[in-house]
């Protein structure tokens, strides 16, 4: 077992782990936490899978970004000193569904994704994606770059409003 | 064992699946949000991980570049909304906020 | 022909309808009566000026043109190209504006002009929301008079639908206690049946790249791959259905037609000779205009089945307006609305026989039926008038308190049960001489109804008008005399009941004026049908 | 007389009790009591003008089959419907028989219902009646006779229940006139069949058709068939067992209204149909009419034996008279068939005018002495009219022997002719058979005993009630006709010979026609040996079929048989009311059992209301449930709409119909309502289902 | 460095293509600035995107000569594009109007600028979603649109439900959108392109695996799904319809719904049917999943699902709710015939849909502010007490049966047309019967304003000319387009063919 087969199946564990411990904790500061080395995870899962850009990203958007975003959120709709932090889960019944959803879907989708002959060919060589990246955001994808400047724009718009307290 | 696109599309698969399942089962709406960025992140393990096993594909990775940025825009409208559901109910609990139904 | 006729017979109601909407509305009490009674006035001038129309067309009518799949031979034929797209895989869409008629129609045409007319007296007495009621009225003459003289498959459908909206109106607005399961039964109803139609229409269409209904009777015309090219698929078999279900429906014929007792029951009194006078007709008239001649393969396919159809109605309405003998409500309009079901259900038997003198008759029937079953209405519509009930129990012993009006309802109520030396028999004759050339059996089970009809009918008469009036109705209808000032029917109900019954009479004896309209027709429409039929 | 002039004047004939009909319903209320003036006065002048017409026929044109019309009526499709018009002889002789009659009951009811508030109408629906009978007479094609059939049954539905603030009286009408549509159904059925194969509604063309050897659907069976079709429409207006139930309530019509309708004219419209179109029936057709005929008059001679209204004892009279006619046409005796057909006409309508008569007086009496309970028609409430009315009693008494068929009066000549033809008949075919000459010796007894049974109870003796006693004759208006139609009863108004009615001008001028039938489905001694025209060989004893003279040699021996019968009927009858020598309640309580089944007209309108009518209200009942029920449920159903109409009694209970509703409710419900409950309002849960979504449609779709 | 040349001329190219979407950012920004500087002005950012979408109007007539695939793919403008994006900005110029006489959204607000600003973007992310041919464009826009709509729905944001639905909408857009993404991802790693025309390709040129494309597609059609409310992807329509205000509403029945109805068209297009077949001919399906097949029991699920439900409703909002899911049922069938008949037919039915639907809402709207309730029983007696609003919504409902002579019957003419002359007997049979059951609730709407109440009459409601005026821009269109409907055929089929091929 090389390192990279070793480093995979730790950051996957990492992935996973917090990721079912985000799902399942009672507690929203813990869930909230363990989204933390989730992205984590996957943020070492994309270094393993040659796109160091996007980990980097990754970390800087979400770690930095969404995360703390949502950790606002948390703090300012449960009172953190009441009970509430230990957030419930919804009625049995539609738990009970939701359990056989997610497997089912889990499933199909672990089906699919060993018995697919998917598009591969083998990788060049590539040391940096950054510069990759970057030229296709500025050429092919310019008109996509440019619409989710706009939809950010929006998105503040509306946030703001949304979020003001008084008209 | 070699680490293929297999290993990876399972770990998405799971992450995928997870986060459904958070957003299912999860009362409180920011637990519900947290679920939605799992399954975004499940998605953008796909991409790069086909990125990776076709040759390298950078169509890949700039997609998964804006799934980032639109999950970025969409954390923020979707709490700015529950903000806003707070001050009505004065909670955030999914289950509770059926006015409208049937 | 200069002057374009059809279109003005069509579209005058339009024009009483817009004049109605105009009128304003007076302020004070007295400006009110007044727009009301202009109103009625515009509505009755209308429907004269159509009727009179109607007449100048029967007169200026060549007989010895056929029409049906001839387009030469069709008269008063207007045409306009009216809408014209073109649609990949489905080719150019021509729709035109194309009436014309022949001998199918003409016999409608009066049916309805006349009709038209003489139940505007009825609807005087209406006095809630007047000029709602005669625009809707004249909308829905709009429609009628319009599938009668459409040619163009579209155009047809468009003011077969035109009529639903406007009846559903008058029958909810303005009918009795369960109006609006009534109106809507009747909407769901008719729909169900058109949408079917639709369908039909557009797989003509598809195969043929016309709405014209003349061309579509011509086979040649069908075009290879079409849904509904060749003979006899499974698909025209269908399509066949499809039609014939919509029509049906309208006729209606069992198991179609629950909509038409409630329908009845709940309708104001013209509306009920309107429906029952002109609407039933319609059906059967899609049939013979569209149903079979476009689809004869399919035609003959059905051809044992609708014969069946038509005498399972035929009995069945009889029984069922003799089982208001004993069940329910005994109901004067429902017994009238259950033997409109028999009756027409003669109709389809004529028609199913395919044989000019079943045909004829059913033709024929449709035209007395139209009136015999108008005038039932009127006369029911004049007890419910004064007394407020229809209840068959209530009555009793009116032969004695209005003899004018029992003489003018014993001539409807032998005319509905075929009595000789009225329209009702000939055409009986007619359409059970037709089909027991081609169904015998059958037609001798429906033969069934001429006891039942007369067993029904006598026992309604008996009822009302004979044995002893009833304490509550020993005085006057009216006692303040400000609306009845005689105890037997009044003036406006006499004119509208008695051209009815002479027309009866006349038609009973002399029945030429309108077999002689048809013959051509029907026989061109045989000889259509004659090389698929088996 | 040319036959245009002749054929014209037939025109005015039909036409003028219209008239009479048109002036008295649309003026009659101002016109008032001289309405029946006015209508009487018609009738006189048609009676003048169908008299002008008979003797023209009969002795002008004698010799002629019939004088007649056609023309094109209207036309379905690429042929004309071809009707018309025309007199023969029996026409000729129908035409006075209708007009003469009809006249002399306008002219009884001028005092009859003098008091009636609806006097004009009544007039109006005489004219009318009248009028339609009259048609009847005339047609030369079964759509005319079918139409004018029709308008009999209506006008007599209007005179029969003349008196409708009584239900009885609507109710007998409407019985009247739905008893008559079963048969007519039949007799429609007929006329399609012929139509159908023939193509046309003219005698003579049919019959040609028949003779030139053109078959219903190629099978005799149908010919059979459609030949008993006609005869259906014969049963219902003649009364023939079993449709015979109506006539007896017929008898809650005027009492003139009896004498016209259901003595003379309507009822003797069967008989006339079925010897009008005598050419066309087969043999078994002929069979079935001959046992029709049997059994009606051997049933309804029990019934009237035990009947106590006056009225009533005529009616099952009249009934059983009918089955006599019918029974001679079906045994072949065409001639006496009609003939009796004639001769039954008179005495019974004198009969029937007589018992106007009687009950007028009853009525008078009875309003004279403030009774309004008494029933005037009992004869148990008359005796010794004898003394009070002495004109009444003896034209009563006449025509009663006329009836009876005692010699010197018409009534024998023709009765006579029909029980020899009965025997002659059996003879020739043999077998069971014999039951019908058998059983017609024996109504032939039955009438005898009955009549004299009514006359006895009702004239002779003490007065039962003092009503009787207070009686008096009626007014000439009255009385006048009742003699008229007594010296109508004499013999020798139809043969010089009081005991041989062959000899007389009614034989000569009534010759049974030839059978149009195809020989191998004809009796064969119906066919006459050689093949000439029938016009050419009328009126005389050489064209004699086999039957005719089998009918001869049995001419003495009927003759005998029934005096001896009528004769025993008679004496019994004395016997027992005159001279009390049998105790009529002795033997009552004998034979309690056939006394009561007797009494009860053999329970027949039981047996119907229990059978036919139970049926068809049952099904009736059961289509209108079905249809507001389950024919409505289903579409309810369909279309979502959860209501169902009309309470139902009777047929199912409420579980069921409940259970109907509910089921249908339920299932909308699960159409709508279970749909919409899984818009919770929890989004969690539309979350669940966006993905159970997504993994069933790939599922689905794998 | 690679030479940025080319690049650089496609680019311009690309621009010329894109000016009236420019002309709508360029509202954007210019109403977002007048807000700012204008705070007196209540409706001066409505008035700005008037303007702007009158502009842009006026440039996409111009457009009509340029066509063609632009920025290396991601957009294409062709005639199909161009006839939807008239039904959007249309629809979303009505919405302005109707928002100036909406008396919901003054009662909250003195100002109303992001309102107006985010409907500009919410049309400007439609447009692109239009055009988009890559599968990150389409996120793109659909998240574009979505936002906006988010917010929009919570506009009134102190009313409870307005907040309830804003919220559900905001979670069932998100996962639906991370579902779509999720199969985008696997139809990336079966084909190796983003591009929807190169994913057509490939999948031509190479067989793939089947189960895998389905997911996938079933996956991308959750998307689609959720954006034009196809059953089992529609939960969220009732809810979110019932708690907006009208307007939106309006704007996101119809608009919203002709957007992904027209991404969703193009995706098949391009993506899984064969660049070049004959002309009039069905487009050629790759691969061996029916999706004809996929797509008419979405059809069916939808409008049956619909019209069911529709009939419990009492709240007008929510009845015309489950009235627009079984309308997209309806323009269903006509996706599943997949051919240039179908498209041609839902350009039809949704320029008809337009105009009915709008009216309706404008209706709904109106008797809000004057009642104060959407329920059903505040249109008891509306015919009499306003003789010629209840005339206009009759027309409304009629036309939304499909009953002739009104332009609903036009639009179901066509959509039945393609359906039987593609041999979908059966599937029609559903779509008559379904439309059937609408003539139901649409009638208890009729029957509540003339058949109820007749007597009381209750008050007089009465409008401004105006408002009247605007009422009758709607009501007049719909009778006349239903029996002179020639034009909007022609254009229909100018526009039918979407762009398939580089």
């Amino acid at each position: 077992m090389d390192l990279t087969t070793l480093a995979f199946y730790f950051f996957a564990a990492l992935t996973l782990g917090f990721g079912a411990v985000v799902v399942m904790s009672r507690n929203i500061l813990h869930a909230a936490f363990s989204l933390l080395f989730t992205f984590f995870g996957i943020a070492g899962l994309y270094v393993l899978l040659f796109a160091d850009f996007l980990a980097i990203t990754q970390i800087m958007i979400y770690i930095g970004g969404i995360l703390i975003l949502i950790i606002f959120g948390v703090m300012l709709t449960t009172h953190i000193t009441g009970v509430d932090v230990k957030s419930g889960r919804t009625g049995s019944i539609q738990l009970g569904g939701a359990v056989l959803v997610t497997l089912a879907l889990a499933a199909t989708l672990i089906i699919i994704a060993t018995g697919t002959a998917w598009n591969e060919s083998p990788a060049p060589e590539v040391t940096s994606t950054a510069e990759l990246i970057g030229t296709s955001l500025l050429t092919r994808y310019l008109l996509a770059f440019e619409a989710a400047s706009m939809l950010l724009l929006i998105a503040i718009v509306g946030a703001a409003f949304i979020a003001r307290k008084k008209n | 064992m070699e680490i293929g696109l297999s290993h990876y599309l399972i770990i998405s698969a799971l992450l995928f699946s997870l986060g459904l399942y958070g957003v299912i089962s999860r009362k409180h709406a920011v637990m519900v949000l947290m679920g939605l960025e799992l399954i975004l992140n499940a998605a953008n393990i796909n991409f790069v991980a086909f990125a990776r096993f076709g040759g390298m594909n950078m169509d890949g990775q700039v997609a998964a570049v804006f799934v980032i940025i639109l999950a970025a825009a969409e954390a923020a409208v979707a709490l700015a909304i529950l903000l806003n559901i707070y001050q009505h109910f004065k909670h955030v609990n999914l289950d509770e906020v059926d006015q409208m139904k049937e | 022909m200069n002057f374009p006729i059809l279109t003005w017979i069509t579209f005058l109601p339009l024009a009483g309808m817009l004049a109605v909407l105009l009128v304003p509305k007076g302020k004070d009490e007295q400006g009110q009566e007044l727009s009301k009674t202009i109103i009625r006035w515009i509505a009755a001038g209308t429907t004269f000026l159509q009727l009179v129309l109607a007449i100048i067309l029967y007169f200026s009518y060549d007989t010895a043109l056929a029409g049906v799949n001839d387009l030469k031979s069709f008269q008063f034929v207007e045409k306009v190209s009216w809408i014209n797209a073109h649609l990949p895989m489905v080719g150019d869409i021509n729709i035109e504006y194309f009436l014309g008629i022949d001998g199918l129609s003409v016999p409608m045409v009066l049916l309805t002009a006349i009709i038209s007319f003489l139940a505007i007296f009825p609807s005087f007495g209406i006095n809630k929301a007047v000029k709602g009621y005669f625009a809707m009225y004249l909308l829905l003459d709009l429609g009628m008079m319009g599938v009668f003289t459409a040619l163009d498959f579209f155009l047809f459908y468009i003011f077969w639908e035109l009529m639903l909206l406007p009846m559903y109106f008058l029958i909810g607005i303005w009918g009795g206690p369960r109006k609006e399961y009534a109106a809507i039964k009747f909407f769901i109803y008719t729909l169900v049946g058109s949408v079917f139609m639709l369908l039909v229409m557009i797989g003509l269409y598809h195969s043929t790249g016309t709405f014209n209904l003349v061309e579509l009777m011509n086979q040649g015309n069908f075009m290879p791959g079409g849904i509904f090219s060749g003979t006899g698929t499974t698909l025209r078999l269908v399509a066949f259905m499809g039609l014939f279900i919509g029509f049906a429906i309208k006729v209606p014929v069992f198991p179609f037609h629950t909509w038409l007792p409630d329908a009845h029951v709940e309708a104001p009194t013209p509306i009920s000779v309107i429906l029952a006078g002109v609407l039933l007709k319609m059906g059967a008239y899609g049939m013979i205009r569209i149903a079979f001649p476009i689809f004869p393969d399919a035609f003959a396919y059905f051809q044992t089945l609708i014969a069946w159809i038509g005498m399972i109605s035929i009995v069945y309405g009889a029984f069922c307006a003799l089982g208001q003998h004993k069940v329910g409500k005994r109901d004067f309009k429902k017994l009238i609305a259950y033997s409109s079901v028999s009756h027409m259900g003669l109709v389809i038997l004529g028609l199913a026989s395919m044989r000019p003198e079943g045909i004829t008759g059913a033709i024929f029937q449709m035209f007395n039926h139209g009136i015999i079953t108008a005038m039932l209405f009127m006369i029911v519509g004049v007890i419910y008038d004064r007394a407020h009930t229809r209840g068959l129990d209530d009555f009793g012993g009116l032969a004695k308190k209005m003899p004018i009006y029992t003489g003018i309802m014993a001539v409807a109520f032998f005319a509905a049960i075929g009595l000789p030396g009225m329209s009702g028999f000939i055409s009986e004759v007619l359409v059970f001489l037709g089909a027991f050339k081609t169904y015998p059996v059958l037609t001798v089970i429906s033969g069934l109804s001429i006891v039942l009809g007369a067993a029904y009918m006598l026992w309604a008469l008996q009822k009302i008008f004979f044995g002893q009036l009833p304490e509550k109705w020993q005085g006057p209808w009216d006692p303040t005399g400000r609306i009845y000032k005689t105890d037997d029917v009044n003036l406006r109900e006499i004119v509208a009941l008695v051209p009815l019954g002479v027309l009866v009479i006349f038609l009973g004896v002399y029945p030429n004026p309108v077999l002689n309209l048809m013959t051509g027709s029907v026989t061109q429409l045989i000889e259509l049908m004659k090389p698929f039929i088996h | 007389m040319t036959h245009d002039t002749l054929l014209t004047l037939s025109v005015f004939v039909l036409l003028t009790p219209l008239l009479s009909f048109m002036i008295n319903i649309f003026f009659g209320n101002k016109l008032g009591r001289l309405s029946g003036v006015v209508g009487t006065t018609i009738l006189g002048i048609d009676l003048l003008m169908a008299a002008l017409i008979a003797f023209s026929k009969l002795v002008t044109y004698g010799g002629e089959h019939i004088i007649q019309t056609r023309f094109e009526w209207f036309s379905p499709g690429s042929y004309a419907i071809s009707v018309g018009y025309g007199i023969d002889n029996i026409a000729a002789i129908m035409l006075m028989v209708v007009t003469l009659i009809s006249f002399l009951v306008h002219l009884f009811s001028t005092i009859y219902m003098e008091g009636d508030r609806r006097y004009p109408k009544f007039y109006a629906y005489l004219g009318l009646f009248t009028f339609s009978m009259l048609g009847i007479v005339m047609a030369n094609n079964f759509l005319m006779m079918y139409i004018f059939w029709e308008l009999v049954g209506i006008s007599s539905y209007l005179l029969i229940g003349f008196w409708y603030e009584k239900d009885s009286a609507s109710n007998a009408g409407k019985k009247a006139f739905i008893t008559n549509r079963i048969g007519d159904l039949g007799f429609f059925a007929g006329i399609m069949i012929l139509f159908m194969t023939y193509g046309s509604f003219m005698f003579e063309d049919i019959f040609a058709g028949i003779a030139s050897g053109t078959l219903p659907f190629n099978n005799p069976t149908m010919l059979t068939l459609a030949g008993i079709g006609i005869f259906m429409g014969a049963m219902g207006k003649s009364a023939q067992w079993p449709l015979h139930v109506w006539l007896p309530d017929a008898m809650e019509g005027p009492t003139p209204v009896s004498a016209l309708i259901h003595a003379a004219t309507m009822v003797a419209a069967g008989v006339y149909l079925v010897a009008k179109v005598f050419w066309m029936f087969t043999a078994d057709a002929l069979t079935f009419i001959a046992i029709i005929g049997t059994i009606t008059a051997f049933v309804s001679a029990t019934i009237a034996i035990t009947q106590v209204d006056f009225k009533k004892v005529l009616a099952y009279s009249t009934v059983s008279q009918l089955g006599f006619m019918i029974m001679s046409l079906g045994t072949g005796g065409y001639t006496n068939g009609f003939f009796h057909l004639v001769t039954h006409a008179w005495f019974k309508a004198a009969l029937f005018l007589a018992a106007g008569s009687v009950i007028h007086a009853m009525h008078h009496a009875m309003h004279h002495m403030h009774d309004h309970h008494s029933d005037p028609q009992d004869i148990n409430n008359m005796g010794g009219l004898r003394k009070t009315m002495p004109w009444t009693y003896r034209t009563f008494l006449f025509v009663t022997l006329a009836l009876a068929g005692i010699p010197l009066t018409s009534g024998f000549l023709s009765k006579d002719g029909i029980l020899a033809g009965t025997l002659a008949w059996a003879k020739l075919t043999g077998g069971w058979h014999w039951i019908v000459p058998v059983m017609a010796f024996t109504a032939a007894g039955m009438t005898a005993f009955y009549m004299f049974r009514l006359t006895i109870v009702a004239f002779h003796g003490e007065p039962k009630t003092k009503i009787a006693g207070h009686t008096h004759e009626n007014p000439v208006r009255i009385v006048l006709p009742l003699v008229v139609l007594s010296v109508l009863s004499v013999w020798f108004f139809y043969s010089p010979n009081p005991i041989d009615a062959s000899v007389g001008w009614f034989h000569a001028r009534v010759v049974q026609p030839e059978t149009a039938v195809p020989a191998a489905y004809q009796w064969e001694f119906l066919i006459q040996d050689h093949q000439a025209a029938p016009a050419e060989n009328h009126g005389s004893h050489h064209a004699l079929n086999a039957l005719q003279e089998e009918t001869h040699h049995y001419h003495y021996l009927a003759m005998f048989l029934s005096l001896l019968i009528a004769g025993t009927g008679i004496a019994l009858a004395f016997a027992i009311y005159q001279y009390k020598l049998i105790s009529a309640d002795a033997l009552e309580k004998r034979f309690k059992k056939l006394h009561t089944f007797s009494y009860n007209k053999w329970y027949f309108d039981e047996l119907y209301h229990a059978t036919v009518i139970a049926l068809m209200l049952a099904v009736s009942k059961a289509m209108a449930w079905f249809d507001s029920v389950v024919v409505d449920g289903i579409v309810n159903l369909s279309a979502g709409l959860a209501t169902v109409a009309g309470k139902v009694t009777g047929l199912f209970d409420h579980v069921v119909v409940d259970g109907a509703v509910n089921l249908t409710a339920r299932v909308t419900g699960f159409f709508g309502s279970r749909l919409r409950k899984l818009q919770t309002g929890n989004i969690q849960f539309y979350v669940v289902m966006l993905l159970l979504g997504v993994i069933l449609l790939f599922y689905f779709f794998v | 460095m690679t030479d940025i040349t080319p690049f650089t001329t496609h680019l311009l190219q690309s621009m010329q293509a894109f000016v009236p979407e420019t002309a709508l950012i360029v509202t954007f920004l210019l109403a977002l600035a007048a807000d700012l500087i204008w705070k007196k002005q209540r409706h001066i950012s409505g008035y700005m995107a008037l303007a702007g979408f009158i502009v842009t109007g006026f440039l996409l007539v111009q457009q009509q000569s340029v066509t063609g695939i632009t920025f290396s793919g991601m957009l294409v403008i062709d005639h199909f594009g161009i006839f939807i994006k008239w039904v959007i900005l249309l629809s979303a110029m009505l919405v302005v109007l109707f928002s100036f006489i909406s008396g919901e959204l003054h009662q909250a607000y003195t100002r109303l600028g992001e309102y107006y600003i985010l409907i500009v973007g919410m049309v400007f992310g439609m447009f692109l979603l239009t055009g988009a041919s890559n599968l990150v464009m389409i996120y793109l826009a659909i998240e574009t649109m979505s936002i906006s709509s988010y917010i929009l729905s919570g506009y009134t944001k102190f009313v409870r439900r307005a907040s309830e639905a804003s919220m559900k909408y905001v979670i069932y857009g998100a996962v639906s959108s991370g579902v779509m993404v999720y199969g985008f991802s696997l139809l990336f790693g079966l084909t190796g392109s983003l591009q929807l025309h190169d994913i057509g390709a490939y999948l031509q040129q190479h067989s793939v695996d089947n189960l895998t494309l389905l997911m996938a597609g079933i996956m991308i059609l959750a998307g689609f799904g959720y954006k034009i409310s196809a059953v089992p992807f529609h939960y969220w329509t009732p809810d979110v319809y019932e708690g907006a205000p009208v307007t939106i509403t309006a704007l996101l029945s119809v608009a919203s719904k002709a957007a992904g109805f027209a991404a969703m068209l193009r995706f098949f297009r391009l993506a899984f049917t064969a660049p070049f077949t004959a002309v009039d001919a069905d487009w050629t399906v790759i691969g061996s999943i029916d999706w004809h097949f996929v797509l008419a029991v979405l059809a069916v699920l939808t409008m049956t699902l619909g019209n069911l439900v529709a009939l419990w409703q009492s709240n007008m909002k929510r009845m015309l709710a489950y009235s627009s899911i079984a309308h997209a049922g309806y323009m269903l069938m006509a996706v599943a015939v997949l051919n240039d008949t179908g498209v041609a037919a839902i350009l039809i039915y949704f320029f008809t849909y337009m105009i009915m639907n709008l009216g309706a809402f404008l209706i709904v709207q109106l008797v809000a502010d004057k009642t104060g309730s959407e329920d059903l029983e505040a249109y008891s007696g509306l015919g009499y007490r306003s003789p010629l609003i209840g005339v206009a919504l009759t027309v409304f409902l009629i036309s939304l049966t499909g009953l002739p002579p009104t332009a609903g019957f036009i639009g179901k003419l066509y959509v039945f047309t393609s359906v039987i002359s593609a041999g979908y007997v059966w599937l029609a049979i559903v779509g008559v019967l379904n439309s059937v059951v609408s003539l139901y609730y649409y009638v208890r709407v009729i029957r509540n304003m003339y058949l109820r109440d007749v007597e009381s009459q209750g008050s007089k409601i009465t409008f401004t000319p105006a408002v009247l005026a605007l009422v009758l821009l709607l009501a007049v269109p719909t009778l006349i387009l239903g029996i002179w409907f020639g034009p909007l055929v022609d254009w229909a089929n100018l526009s039918m063919a979407i762009t398939a091929f580089h």
